[in-house]
């Protein structure tokens, strides 16, 4: 697609780590590792609690990672200052999964997107203001501008919302944007519209996005590629077409299959999965995470971590069971 | 519910205990002007006496110093001499506090029983006839000071129709004994207990209407409906055990609250517990008196609460298996 | 447009609250006693601490005196209209400092979150454990009698549970998404709890500050029945105080009902207020009224 | 033999502002064994259809036409103690997975048995013999009876909830957005779960879901709902292949899949009508592609067109009888 090789962000072993009760630690984003080129859209995939959104917010500095880099044009953002991050904010942006809870109520569209322009100073007179704003409303689709100028979020459908959002996102002219679910609360009519606005961005100013989402279905549509993420860690990564069609690890194959399908004469499905209810590890250290729900688990998979392995270009997965080392450990 | 639970609730007791000692101390040497002063107001004391009291209630020695000795002597039990009673203050205490548990425990045994039971009703026919008046006496009820209550009262059956005396816990010099004296008793309580009870109600009746109201509102009440649960079975099997829950905890906050309608009934009626005893002290302005009563009235708010987490820990199962949700 | 949003907003409120029938009331009663303070002055007889003809000491109502005398020949009347003064006064400026400092606490506590609020909440616990009259007691005997003493006594005491309402509020704004969002727009602590979080919490703190008058008022006529009130403002408890120490009680019933009546009047008009405005806050009021 | 007929279900919200209605002119029937899936986007009416069938439409709401036909009488007559005999023992429901659809201080056993020992069932044996069942039936072992709901995850409680609707053995189930708002995984697992349920028992259920994939999988017919009223019910394999009704073919349209080639989706301009203030002539009009003059001004009735059931201007013309 439109992605460059232009790096815009490098992540390097993030890790996240939330104590518990009796010194335990819950490694929610455990060594995470990617990069992102400009106009790239990555998506992460994975059920609640598997870390993506710690990591979103790790990665943006909205919570302090525990542990690894984040490099954006080269700069390590966990070593800024905080005005130096809040300068740096600009550049890197969110979109959140609920539109009703993230534009604060009490303010109307017109004056959501100026409280931004204000808070960056970007422009220096209210017409300037009037003008930027009416740009960007256009941009994302709110028109006739007038109808949704002085309207309220209570007034708004969340499709219309979630385009306030992007919209109140894009006047600071960032060049990567982290969408957290974005359409997952909106209905199904209108998320397409939404998803499509998206690309549409991408394709117009070269931003990158990492696309969060539990949907493999939409995350199809939009990224370039995706990562499997389970239980805080990427279990497997590569084109989006290649890991639907070529799925490696077998979490990724079990996430597959248990997707259903609007289509009536498809058959059941049996899911390759070990234990039918529970979705805790037993293992806390050392192995495989998905190893007490793996149905080929071996005693290497519960004793040690397993590596990537490549298995085309660009595309890998974390189980001993693949490539080469299938033949040497079975 | 865990050792943990309880021996968290207890430091966290002892903390308050010691921050109120300090603060029992504090108040009454860093308020403006000289404690010795405001004792003893009659300006044809000389200076010289108030010096010698002074170093005899040992105020000429700096502030740490008085710190230390009065912790000293409050853990040996020591809370001074009354200047009114010419007495040792916790010998004075000690006296009170058997009537004043009486007055408040027949009070609130009756106000809890009877607010809970109406705030209930009203809740469970929320928006109804019934509940707008249950609501509006209950409002009015805790509208209405303690004292005020007590001095209609007082007018009403005490003055005017004559059946309950006017105050005093007994009937002076009748010599009673035994069960004659305790229907003595109980006929001077009526009044002041009455006096509590109309206060302390409307507040328990407007608080469990409202839990009672989020009970209601809760999933798991349609989910009994659907299943073809009877309304009285909703009532009392669904919504009442998940009302009382927080009704505990607010009862553990309203302790606090509740020391002032003692305070007020007893100052009307004469009853010689604690609450006329702190109202005598501020009147004769003895400090030490004054100091060792709110000493016990704090103690005795730290106690309850720390019983009410208890209760609240027995009760409630997600305290007493300690547990966590499981992941999903 | 805008205007209009905001309007019918307005509108609807004021439609749900004297459509609600103890916020109906209790606006008739609170705007009587406005009147009545206001217009003190003017309504009295005599100056209200004036002292009579010693022949008309407890004397009962009269075309002079309309509601009687007291001990002092003093004039009941005068007296109770600007009783009023004093409770409304005290109420107001003590519910003001009570909902502002406890708002600020709140809204420190709340969004700093970590040490700063562990700290605070340890002192508002404190605050919220000790007996509270008792507490009124001791500082007003300490202090000294004199409104101003009354306004701190009881304000002291009182602006913990407003501090943990807000806290509570804002813990719950804290985590919605538009508060995260403006921080990841670049909004500092500042702009955060002014732009994003007070505004949410003002509706909170109009029906917190009904509620702290309600108890003020309260307050005040306890510790001035007690003898503690300002003894040269002439406040409804101070007159039940002289009645009560008097012992003219039993005999002079014209000098008891009109303060008690007075006092229950005014606290229940400001409960049955705060109860309609937390009922039209409550969420979900607004559609099960049909609005 | 149909279970259930509903026939011109009518729901009003009387508001300040005016009335909404909510659900418009509703007809669908469901045969025995049988499941109808009935789609929507939020506030399309869905949920509030449901709930009249148990007699749960409460103030502002009103039912204010129609007949809900349950085993051939009008349960809209019933009384409130005919209607409690109903719930649970007839009608039963698992709504969406709310984190308090149990009741925090009982034990889970005791929730499910509930239903039997408030339908008269006295043997507390036999009731305990029931649960258990149930219990393994849905996957949970029984020795977890004695646990508290918090001790389970959102998947387990509602296995919990599909237990308890299920032990009665009602006649019909509705199915509320069974497993909206669960993981992907535990999500596949309810649905087979399900299915098994469907062939034991020979449940006849109405499901009511946004997602056309779970639809897809689980109904035999569906009626897809717009703002308020059904705009059209066929067979499922039919809708899916054969849609007529322009609002379900964009739905249709606009749904990402996960398998096949990738395709571009078309989204639906605009957004659902308001209910306060309803369109003149078909809800969908303004959103429409196709839409004539007519569409604007006229509500269109409902036709039969090769076993379609719709609501359309555009073929009323070529109409077999309407219904």
């Amino acid at each position: 697609m439109s992605a460059s090789n232009e790096l815009v962000l490098k992540v390097r072993n993030l890790k996240k780590y939330f104590p518990l009760k009796k010194g335990q630690v819950l490694k929610a984003v455990d060594d995470i590792s990617f990069d992102i080129n400009k106009g790239e859209i990555l998506g992460f995939v994975g059920e609640s609690g598997c870390g993506k959104s710690t990591m979103s917010r790790s990665i943006l500095q909205l919570i302090k990672p525990t542990g690894g880099k984040i490099l954006h044009h080269g700069d390590d953002l966990t070593t800024l200052t905080a005005p130096e991050l809040r300068k740096r904010r600009r550049e890197m942006q969110m979109i959140f999964q609920d539109p009703f809870g993230s534009i604060n109520p009490r303010r109307s569209v017109s004056e959501t997107i100026r409280m931004v322009l204000a808070i960056h100073k970007i422009c220096t007179n209210r017409e300037e203001e009037d003008k930027v704003i009416t740009n960007i409303l256009k941009e994302v689709g709110l028109t006739p501008v007038e109808t949704y100028w002085d309207k309220y979020p209570a007034m708004m459908s969340g499709g219309q919302l979630q385009r306030v959002s992007m919209a109140r996102v894009l006047v600071l002219q960032p060049d990567f944007i982290i969408a957290d679910e974005p359409v997952s609360m909106l209905d199904v009519s209108v998320r397409i519209g939404v998803l499509d606005l998206l690309l549409k961005m991408r394709e117009l100013h070269d931003i990158s996005f990492i696309y969060i989402t539990h949907d493999l279905a939409t995350a199809r549509y939009v990224c370039d590629r995706m990562a499997i993420m389970y239980m805080g860690r990427i279990v497997e990564i590569g084109p989006a077409e290649e890991i639907l069609q070529n799925p490696q690890h077998p979490y990724t194959k079990a996430l597959i299959a248990a997707v259903p399908e609007p289509n009536p004469e498809d058959d059941d499905v049996e899911l390759p999965l070990k234990d039918s209810t529970s979705g805790v590890s037993g293992t806390e250290e050392g192995g495989c995470r998905f190893f007490p729900r793996c149905p080929y688990g071996k005693d290497i998979c519960e004793k040690s971590v397993p590596d990537f392995t490549n298995i085309a270009e660009n595309h890998k997965a974390a189980c001993f069971l693949l490539g080469d080392k299938v033949k040497t450990i079975v | 519910m865990g050792i943990n639970y309880i021996v968290k609730k207890l430091i966290a007791s002892l903390l308050t205990l010691f921050a109120i000692t300090f603060v029992n101390f504090a108040i009454f040497r860093l308020a403006p002007g000289d404690p010795v002063r405001m004792m003893f107001r009659d300006p044809r004391i000389s200076i010289e006496t108030i010096e010698k009291m002074r170093v005899e209630y040992g105020l000429d020695k700096p502030m740490v110093g008085q710190y230390f000795s009065y912790m000293k002597n409050l853990c040996k039990g020591d809370l001074g001499i009354s200047f009114w009673q010419k007495k040792p203050v916790e010998e004075v205490i000690a006296e009170r506090i058997p009537r004043t548990l009486l007055l408040i425990g027949t009070s609130l045994i009756i106000a809890v029983i009877l607010g809970t039971l109406l705030g209930a009703i009203a809740g469970w026919k929320g928006g109804s006839k019934t509940d707008s008046a249950i609501m509006s006496i209950s409002m009015t009820l805790y509208s209405v000071p303690s004292f005020a209550f007590g001095i209609l009262l007082m007018l009403a059956f005490a003055y005017h129709l004559a059946i309950f005396p006017l105050g005093g816990i007994e009937t002076p010099a009748s010599g009673y004994h035994g069960f004659r004296k305790a229907m003595d008793v109980a006929h001077h309580m009526v009044l002041p207990a009455f006096s509590i009870v109309l206060w302390y109600i409307g507040q328990y009746i407007i608080i469990t209407r409202s839990s009672m109201k989020e009970v209601l509102s809760q999933p798991y009440i349609m989910t009994a409906r659907s299943k073809g649960v009877r309304e009285k079975k909703i009532l009392t099997r669904h919504a009442l055990r998940n009302a009382f829950l927080p009704l505990i905890t607010i009862t553990g906050v309203n302790i606090a609250f509740m020391t002032g309608g003692i305070i007020e009934a007893e100052t009307v009626f004469s009853w010689p517990g604690l609450g006329r005893l702190f109202y005598d002290a501020v009147m004769k302005r003895d400090y030490p008196l004054l100091q060792g009563c709110f000493l016990v009235f704090s103690v005795a708010v730290i106690v309850l609460n720390f019983v009410v987490d208890i209760i609240y820990g027995k009760v409630d199962p997600r305290v007493k298996i300690g547990g966590k949700a499981a992941d999903a | 447009m805008r205007d209009s949003y905001k309007l019918t907003k307005i509108k609807d409120f004021f439609a749900m609250f004297f459509s609600h029938r103890m916020g109906k009331w209790g606006f008739i009663i609170f705007c009587f006693f406005i009147f009545i303070a206001l217009f003190a002055p003017l309504l009295r007889t005599v100056a209200p601490d004036a002292s009579g003809d010693v022949s008309r000491i407890l004397q009962s109502p009269d075309k002079i005196s309309w509601l009687g005398t007291d001990d002092l020949a003093r004039d009941i009347w005068s007296q109770v209209i600007y009783g009023s003064r004093v409770s409304l006064t005290i109420g107001f400026v003590t519910a003001f400092i009570t909902v502002i400092s406890g708002t600020f606490v709140g809204i420190v506590a709340g969004f700093k979150g970590g040490k700063v609020d562990e700290i605070l909440m340890r002192i508002v616990d404190f605050f919220m454990m000790l007996p509270h009259l008792p507490l009124m007691i001791v500082l007003a005997a300490v202090m000294g009698a004199s409104i101003w003493n009354i306004v701190i006594v009881i304000s002291i005491v009182s602006w913990p549970s407003t501090a943990r309402l807000v806290r509570s509020q804002v813990l719950s704004l804290k985590e919605s998404a538009f508060v995260e969002a403006a921080r990841c727009l670049g909004a500092g602590d500042a702009t955060m709890m002014t732009k994003e979080i007070l505004p949410n919490v003002i509706p909170v703190m109009f029906a917190q500050a009904v509620l702290m008058v309600t108890e003020t008022i309260y307050s005040e006529s306890v510790l001035s029945f007690l003898g503690l009130g300002d003894p040269t403002k002439i406040s409804w408890g101070t007159m039940l105080h002289f009645c009560f120490e008097s012992g003219a009680m039993s005999r002079s019933p014209w000098w008891v009902f009109p303060p008690v009546i007075c006092i229950v009047a005014l606290i229940i008009s400001f409960s049955f207020l705060g109860t309609s405005i937390s009922d039209i806050l409550t969420p979900g009021y607004k559609e099960t009224m049909g609005y | 033999m149909a279970i259930l007929e509903v026939k011109d279900l009518c729901v009003d919200y009387e508001t300040k502002k005016g009335t909404a209605r909510a659900v418009n002119h509703v007809n669908f029937s469901i045969n025995k064994g049988e499941t109808l899936g009935l789609i929507g986007e939020s506030g399309c009416g869905k949920t509030t259809t449901a709930m009249s069938l148990l007699g749960f439409v409460s103030p502002p709401g009103r039912i204010t036409g129609g007949s809900v036909i349950f085993k051939g009488e009008d349960i809209r007559n019933y009384n409130d103690e005919q209607m409690r005999k109903l719930r649970g023992a007839s009608i039963s429901i698992v709504r969406q997975e709310a984190q308090n659809a149990l009741n925090p201080v009982l034990r889970v056993g005791d929730q499910i048995g509930e239903v039997l020992r408030e339908h008269g069932e006295k043997n507390n044996k036999l009731i305990e013999e029931r649960i258990d069942y149930q219990l393994e039936m849905v996957g949970i072992s029984p020795k977890r009876k004695k646990s508290y709901p918090f001790e389970f995850s959102g998947g387990m409680r509602q296995r919990v909830m599909i237990a308890l609707a299920a032990i009665a053995e009602p006649d019909l189930m509705i199915l509320d957005e069974p497993i909206t708002g669960l993981d992907v995984i535990v999500q596949r697992q309810l649905i087979n779960l399900l299915a098994e349920l469907r062939a034991k028992m020979g449940l006849t259920a109405l499901l009511i879901s946004h997602d056309l994939s779970v639809i897809a999988e689980m109904s035999d017919r569906v009626a897809v709902m717009y703002g308020g009223y059904i705009a059209e019910e066929a067979d499922v394999v039919s809708l899916y292949k054969n849609s007529k009704h322009p609002y379900s073919s964009a739905l249709i349209e606009s749904y990402p899949r996960i398998r096949g080639e990738k395709k571009t989706l078309k989204s639906i301009p605009g957004a659902p009508p308001k209910l306060l203030t309803p369109p003149d002539g078909c809800m969908f009009a303004d959103r429409c592609q196709k839409a004539k003059d007519i569409c604007f001004k006229q509500v269109p009735e409902s036709v039969v067109v090769d076993g379609h059931r719709l609501r359309c201007h555009l073929y009323s013309g070529n109409s077999k009888g309407g219904v």
